[in-house]
């Protein structure tokens, strides 16, 4: 399988951006940061000594509704919660990340974002650092499905994703706590509880006893393709300071 | 003095004009007293210099001390069950938190309207925002965080305001901090969007805040706190601790 | 078009069901029904406040089903209702802050604001606010602004929001819409709305004058069960149990002071008779019935207001 | 609310002393396009467009629906574009602005009304089924010439575009996969574009492709909407200071050079694009699998 | 209660009443109750009285309404929610697709069609891709303070609707075949001509004559009003919708040739209960983190282990898991679960599990949650049973 594509700082006007293919799933997703910018017209808010994050999801041939505002909210609630809004300049202010789907198909009305989440969470987190929006920590998103056999298939894209019996998306962060959960279907707990192990081997890379899992492109974690993929960025920014040296 | 209802209802004649005067609660039509909000009828005793009758006035807040008017000032247990909704007047006493501080002024938002009878211990000060069972099923709207705001009435402390010596001396900035609790005064009505508030009293200023490190302070003099963990001092207007 | 808010039905729309008892002749159809009440009773109202605990003050008004209904209800035979009752649920929130963007008010600034549920009448109701619904609010605040003693809360708002779960009807259902036909339905929502939102402001603990409560009368012709055509004064109508309605009227009315803060009369009062030796002229009696309408709904409305502070001080 | 960055009365006055000059900022002819770069995506229709930095995605998709009432002999198309947080910003996401208003506009005049699109060629049962044409438009970046840079790319989208066969049998329709019917290019009567003038200094000094910069130092604007054989199909000065009459002529015959070269750009990348799928598609039946399925591990 | 909150020993300079304790200090409000001094004997419990997994008291009550094929009102505690549930036609001829098939499932498609063998993917794939099922979720009934009445759907609103659509459809709980309407067309030459009209039932055994086909779907319009909102509102709103559902009853109807319009019968023994796939019952819950510091400053996030350790060491509770928060909880916390089981033959199905919002929450105190849902299950099942 093909391993997913990412790259920083693709656009020009927004402060931050980030593009990101998921060859499986079909995916294409490009994401754009602002922040912090001034929120004019807004009252003092609830929180008046922290960062208020905004996030707009633009599906690809259609017009964004209900669900883009669920999925919305799901987002806000992980990614919103690694932004350091308290830092100095943030406060009071926004940071507003635009997501939009550039490619693979479109979400059916009533369905969940779930296929969808964990390239949305990446190019999401790969625009903020892009932008160097102060963050507490980074994460790594997995979409796995149970199989009627009860196989566990990794990114099975939205045709694929009819037909398993559950489906999840789990998001860890980059020091292994859960951060999200999302999972639909028939499925028992055990049976979660193996998909969640599956899903931090994915995202943190082969854990102790689980070596033999990895396989050509496969071995290498999510967690440590996010990483790179900003550190090749750094690395060409400072090319001049670092070639001085 | 015709008997009085033990409850009213607005509408309900509470009385002549000729033997009471008309208290909160109350209006006046055609020289009689009608109630104008439901609750507890209570008549205060005349003060011979000042008020030759006796008022009568229907209370907003229901606790068994108004029932029992003849021993008020023993009525230690009541426990108000009030419904909430007094509005900041000139004098009264509000606590409020910092959502701004500027050059020349802190906004705050106004959270609690303390009661004005001054002969009530602090235990004792029920206010009409007290009902904690509303409070505890509404709190923050959670999808809107400016939600709420729209909910509370805002207000002003202007650096003039701050405290009563030194006033050209002030710093905004080493009085009030984004999200301190204040004590203050409302001293006017204020423009159309904010009540002007002040804390030029002893007994007025910040009353509960937290340090840069996130821990709750507390005082040590008139216009510094402490963070009881790093023992770190930061400046505030104080007030006077109880 | 599609509303991006909400979730949209099928795009290319949908129809009501169609019954096949109403398409054949109407003599097999279920008969109209009939008013069991004398012309001056009125239907029981069910109304308490409080339950709402996150609004400053909140009232659920119901009105007792009528006879037909009832006996529907107990004994279900056809899925058409053959009327309906008023379910009202009314919050008040405030007095709270303005908006930024007002102007300064020495006094209490009134906003109400009435939506049917989109299940709540016999057609589907749409989600967005319709010009009776405006209408409905409008009313109401005309009612409500000459109650509230506005001057003691300045510069403060009160939300008023009522919420229409069930509605009344506007005929009976079995007849086709008439041409003099108004929306009399929306007249005793209205008399609900206004007593069942006086509930809650006085719930609410905003200085009022007085209780103001809702009342409807209406000149009915019910050719089918009297002798004669002449059309007669009812109290409390339901628009299903009448064969035609001339003319109604709703006021909000103040007891104590014997005033009237909203009327609101429709249809053609001119051909009705009065009984001899009433020499009212039949609009002054069509104000006079829903006056006496209002007072009934506000011995009502004193109880549960009355009602409440004995259970507050109860619990306190 | 929020808006652009006013351009500062320096900057402005370098912009026009420029253009007295017949310099433009970043020295280019007055009737010099930015280069343009166009590329298209896996599926068809997904066109991406730089335009200088002017950066646009579009989309064309295909659905089918039910003809409309007083037209059963019409297919359906539309051209939506949503200004976002992302292409400037400026731009507040989820409310529309006047920029929004103009292009759609613009665009729905230039090439929906002109009929660039044959919809009865998008029909498939009278007044029961049609195809329905979506065209997308995505603003990544921009920077000036919104009108032009979407045009383009709408029009090669709609050239780059394959909807599904759809055959009729027995009253049904039978709508044939990609995998299993060559699909079907959609039917281009003609290819209008938009070119956009921008006048300066009492429209002595008129230049094609403004920048942003150049944009906000405008006076007027004008845009002229014509096919390669010099129909004119859209003209539009709406605002801005007055142009003289004979401008507008002159104008036209040099956005009929222009449409020229840009249509010949994109059929130029068209071509290119088929042949390399031409390619692929060969290998592609050699091999039994296709990699975007899911596969078990 | 008042002395507890008095005396927490965050705010050693005021004595305060217990109410305006909680306006002010609302983080500190909670964390007295849920953790009392060790010195007291006072059991930990929620400012609202309840034990940290202790459900609000429950009602429903269903088909009160005169103007729905099915409604309910469900009472969790101080919120409350009406449902009501509107059946309208969709005729197959105003459906775009219906004439259009795909030539690559089109022998699936006939299959459908024949109304044998129905799995729940088909079904699925109709109710979901004709748009049968349109909850819509409304708050602007002055449900709570702060929500304009009258403004279009809030964000929140429109979450919620879209969460119970996709519930609905991830469930499979409606049949699609309960919404279909047949027709059989007549046989001219047999005599199963008689039977024709009324092609309801549909005999799969009936050699020989047309094949019945579908000419009309019912759409149900499930709309729900929260009259009163203190805080979880999924969990109200999914409940109401359930017990509509239940109480949902469709008239018999039929296509009526000469017409070509659909008729029904409004005789109430004519009609039929929807027939629901099981009965999944949500349960939300929210985790209250004792440090209110952590979301004030920007603290080193300790790693799971850490945290594990940490809790160990300093011996007191670090996090409580509030079932069924109410308004207040809801604005104190930041991490939230929500869990739907349904129960087969004894055993418990997990039907959708989300957490979010927070690090605190994994495996174990999910486990947790779902045997608390198992056994809120049961508790709504006798609740919505009654009703």
């Amino acid at each position: 399988m093909v391993g997913p594509t990412a790259s920083l700082s693709v656009l020009s006007r927004a402060d931050g951006s980030a593009s990101y293919k998921c060859p499986a799933t079909g995916y294409n997703i490009l994401g754009a940061v602002n922040g912090p910018v001034e929120l004019p017209g807004r009252r003092d808010a609830l929180k008046p000594e922290d960062a208020t994050v905004e996030i707009f999801i633009k599906p690809g041939t259609t017009t964004g509704g209900v669900g883009e505002r669920a999925t919305e909210t799901i987002l806000k609630s992980v990614l919103g919660n690694l932004v350091l809004g308290r830092e100095k300049g943030f406060p009071r202010r926004g940071v507003v990340l635009t997501l939009n789907i550039v490619g693979g198909e479109n979400v059916e009305r009533g369905d969940s974002y779930l296929t969808l989440l964990p390239a949305l969470l990446h190019a999401g987190l790969l625009a903020m650092i892009s932008a160097s929006i102060p963050l507490s920590m980074t994460l790594s998103a997995a979409l796995l499905g149970v199989t009627t056999s009860g196989d566990i298939v990794q990114n099975p894209g939205p045709a694929a994703a009819k037909s398993v019996v559950s489906l999840h998306v789990l998001a860890f962060s980059s020091k292994g706590h859960l951060l999200l959960n999302e999972s639909r279907g028939r499925f028992d707990f055990d049976t979660w509880e193996l998909v969640r192990a599956r899903a931090l081997s994915i995202c943190q890379g082969a854990h102790d006893g689980d070596v033999a899992m990895g396989e050509g492109e496969n071995a290498a974690s999510v967690n440590a393709f996010i990483r790179e993929t900003a550190e090749d960025q750094i690395y060409s920014d400072y090319a001049h300071k670092l070639d001085s040296i | 003095m015709a008997s009085l209802p033990q409850i009213a209802i607005p509408g309900q004649r509470l009385g002549s004009l000729s033997s009471y005067s008309a208290g909160p609660g109350t209006h006046v039509q055609e020289s009689f007293i009608y109630a104008s909000i439901a609750g507890p009828v209570i008549a205060d005793p005349a003060q011979p210099k000042i008020q030759p009758k006796p008022t009568l006035r229907v209370s907003r807040v229901i606790s068994p001390k108004d029932l029992q008017p003849q021993n008020a000032s023993t009525s230690d247990a009541a426990k108000p069950k009030p419904r909430y909704n007094t509005l900041p007047a000139i004098e009264s006493n509000v606590l409020a938190r910092v959502t701004r501080v500027q050059k020349r002024q802190a906004i705050v938002s106004i959270l609690v309207v303390l009661d004005e009878s001054e002969h009530l211990t602090s235990s004792q000060t029920a206010s009409d925002n007290d009902n904690i069972a509303s409070i505890l099923t509404s709190a923050a709207n959670p999808e809107n965080h400016s939600g709420t705001d729209d909910l509370r009435f805002q207000a002003l402390i202007r650096k003039e305001d701050v405290r009563a010596v030194e006033k050209d001396r002030v710093v905004m900035d080493e009085m009030f901090r984004v999200g301190d609790i204040v004590r203050g005064s409302v001293i006017s009505l204020g423009d159309q969007s904010s009540y002007y508030i002040t804390t030029a009293r002893n007994d007025l200023g910040v009353v509960m805040a937290r340090s840069e490190a996130g821990n709750m302070m507390f005082p040590i003099s008139w216009k510094e706190m402490r963070d009881p963990v790093t023992g770190a001092g930061e400046p505030r207007k104080v007030a006077r601790p109880f | 078009m599609a509303d991006r808010r909400r979730i949209n039905g099928p795009p290319g729309g949908t129809r009501p069901p169609v019954y096949a008892s109403l398409q054949e002749s109407t003599t097999g159809a279920a008969q109209r029904a009939q008013r069991q009440r004398q012309p001056a009773e009125l239907r029981k109202i069910f109304l308490q406040t409080g339950m709402i605990p996150t609004a400053s003050g909140s009232s659920y008004l119901e009105f007792e089903p009528s006879a037909s209904l009832a006996a529907a209800r107990a004994n279900p035979k056809s899925l058409i209702p053959p009327s309906s009752a008023l379910k009202v649920a009314c919050t008040v929130h405030g007095p709270k802050p303005l908006p930024r963007s007002a102007a300064f008010s020495p006094n209490l600034v009134l906003t109400t604001h009435v939506k049917y549920a989109p299940f709540a009448a016999r057609k589907r109701r749409g989600h967005i606010r319709d010009a009776s619904e405006r209408d409905l609010g409008v009313h109401l605040e005309t009612a409500l602004r000459g109650a509230i003693i506005a001057e003691r809360w300045p510069k403060s708002g009160l939300e008023i929001t009522l919420t229409i779960i069930e509605a009344e009807d506007d005929r009976w259902w079995g007849d086709a819409p008439d041409s003099h036909d108004a929306s009399w339905g929306l007249m005793n929502v209205l008399a609900g709305c206004i007593t069942a939102a006086s509930a809650a402001i006085a719930d609410a603990h905003i200085d009022c004058l007085d209780l103001v409560s809702g009342g409807v009368a209406a000149l009915v012709s019910d050719e089918s069960n009297s002798a004669s055509s002449i059309p007669r004064l009812m109290l409390d109508v339901d628009p299903a149990e009448h064969r035609s309605i001339l003319s109604a009227c709703v006021v909000a009315y103040m007891p104590a002071r014997d005033e009237i803060t909203e009327i609101w009369l429709k249809g053609d009062s001119s051909r009705a008779a009065l009984e001899k030796g009433d020499d009212r002229s039949s609009h002054e009696a069509l104000i006079d019935g829903a006056v006496d309408a209002a007072r009934g709904a506000n011995t009502v409305l004193s109880e549960a207001v009355r009602e409440s502070i004995t259970r507050s001080i109860a619990q306190a | 609310m929020s808006k652009e960055a006013q351009l500062s009365i320096a900057e402005r006055d370098f912009i026009l002393e420029a253009l007295r000059q017949d310099v433009r900022l970043d020295g280019r002819k007055p009737d010099e396009y930015r280069p343009l770069n166009i590329t298209f995506g896996e599926e068809y229709g997904h066109v991406n467009l730089q335009l200088g930095k002017t950066h646009i995605i579009v989309r064309i998709s295909a659905e089918v629906t039910k003809p409309r009432d007083d037209r059963p002999f019409d297919g359906l198309f539309n051209i939506n574009m949503e200004l976002t947080n992302m292409g400037s910003p400026a731009w507040d996401n989820g409310r529309s602005n006047d920029l929004e208003a103009a292009v759609t506009h613009t665009l729905d005049r230039v090439i929906r009304h002109s009929n660039a699109l044959d919809t009865e060629s998008l029909c498939i049962l009278k007044g029961v089924s049609c195809w329905s044409i979506r065209a997308d438009v995505h603003v990544l970046d921009y920077d000036g010439n919104l009108t032009d840079a979407a045009c383009i790319a709408t029009m090669a989208g709609l050239q780059h575009f394959r909807r599904p066969d759809a055959v009729v049998r027995d009253g049904k329709v039978i709508v044939y996969g990609v995998e299993q019917r060559v699909p079907v290019a959609l039917n281009i009567t003609h290819k209008p574009l938009s070119v956009t003038f921008h006048t300066y200094n009492d429209s002595k000094h008129v230049i094609v492709d403004a920048t942003l910069k150049e944009e906000q130092a405008a006076e007027g604007d004008l845009v002229i909407g014509i096919n390669n054989a010099g129909d004119l199909c859209y003209a539009s000065k709406i605002a801005g200071a007055p142009v003289d009459a004979m401008v507008i002529v002159t104008k036209t015959s040099i956005a009929w050079e222009k449409v020229k070269v840009l249509n010949a750009a994109i059929d130029k990348v068209l071509q290119a694009d088929l042949a390399k799928r031409a390619k692929v598609g060969m290998a592609d039946e050699s091999r039994a699998e296709n990699d975007r399925e899911v596969q078990p591990e | 209660m008042a002395s507890t909150a008095a005396s927490a020993p965050a705010v050693p300079s005021l004595n305060l009443p217990p109410s305006q304790f909680a306006r002010l200090q609302p983080h500190a409000y909670l964390l007295a109750h849920l953790s009392p001094p060790s010195a007291s004997t006072q059991p930990s419990v929620r400012a609202n009285g309840r034990a940290a997994s202790q459900f609000r008291v429950t009602s429903a009550n269903a088909g009160s309404l005169t103007h729905t094929n099915g409604s309910a009102v469900v009472r969790i505690g101080d919120t409350a929610a009406v449902c009501g549930v509107r059946a309208e036609l969709l005729h197959t001829a105003d459906i775009a697709s219906w004439s259009v098939s795909n030539a690559s499932d089109e022998e699936a498609d006939s299959a459908t069609q024949k109304g044998a063998s129905q799995n729940a993917d088909d079904d699925r794939n109709q109710v979901q891709d004709l748009h049968l099922l349109v909850p819509n979720l409304s708050l602007s009934t002055g449900c709570a303070p702060g929500l304009t009445p009258g403004a279009p759907p809030s964000t929140l609103a429109q979450s919620l609707s879209h969460e119970i659509l996709s519930l609905l459809h991830t469930t499979n709980l409606v049949k699609a075949d309960d919404l279909r309407i047949w027709y059989q067309p007549p046989n001219l030459e047999s005599e199963e001509f008689r039977n024709a009209a009324e092609g309801m039932e549909v005999d799969s055994e009936q050699n020989g004559g047309p094949e019945p086909e579908i000419k009309a779907f019912w759409v149900l319009y499930i709309d729900i009003m929260i009259i009163s909102w203190a805080g979880n509102a999924f969990d109200a709103a999914w409940s109401s919708v359930l017990a509509a559902l239940r109480d949902t009853k469709l008239p018999k109807a039929w296509w009526d040739a000469d017409n070509e319009t659909i008729l029904c019968s409004d005789d109430i023994a004519d009609a039929r209960k929807l027939s629901l796939r099981g009965l999944p019952i949500s349960s939300s819950f929210c985790s209250f983190e004792a440090d209110a510091a952590a979301g004030w400053r920007a603290v080193v996030i300790p790693s799971p282990e850490e945290l594990k350790s940490q809790g160990q060491k300093e011996g007191s509770q670090q996090r409580w898991i509030l079932a069924d928060p109410d308004g207040y909880e809801e604005g104190l916390c930041e991490e939230r679960a929500l869990i739907v089981v349904d129960n087969e033959d004894g055993k418990t199905v997990i039907l959708k599990m989300d957490k979010l919002g927070g690090w605190g929450m994994d495996s174990d105190d999910l486990r947790q949650l779902v045997d608390v849902s198992a056994e809120r299950w049961q508790e709504m099942k006798q609740i919505l049973d009654q009703c």
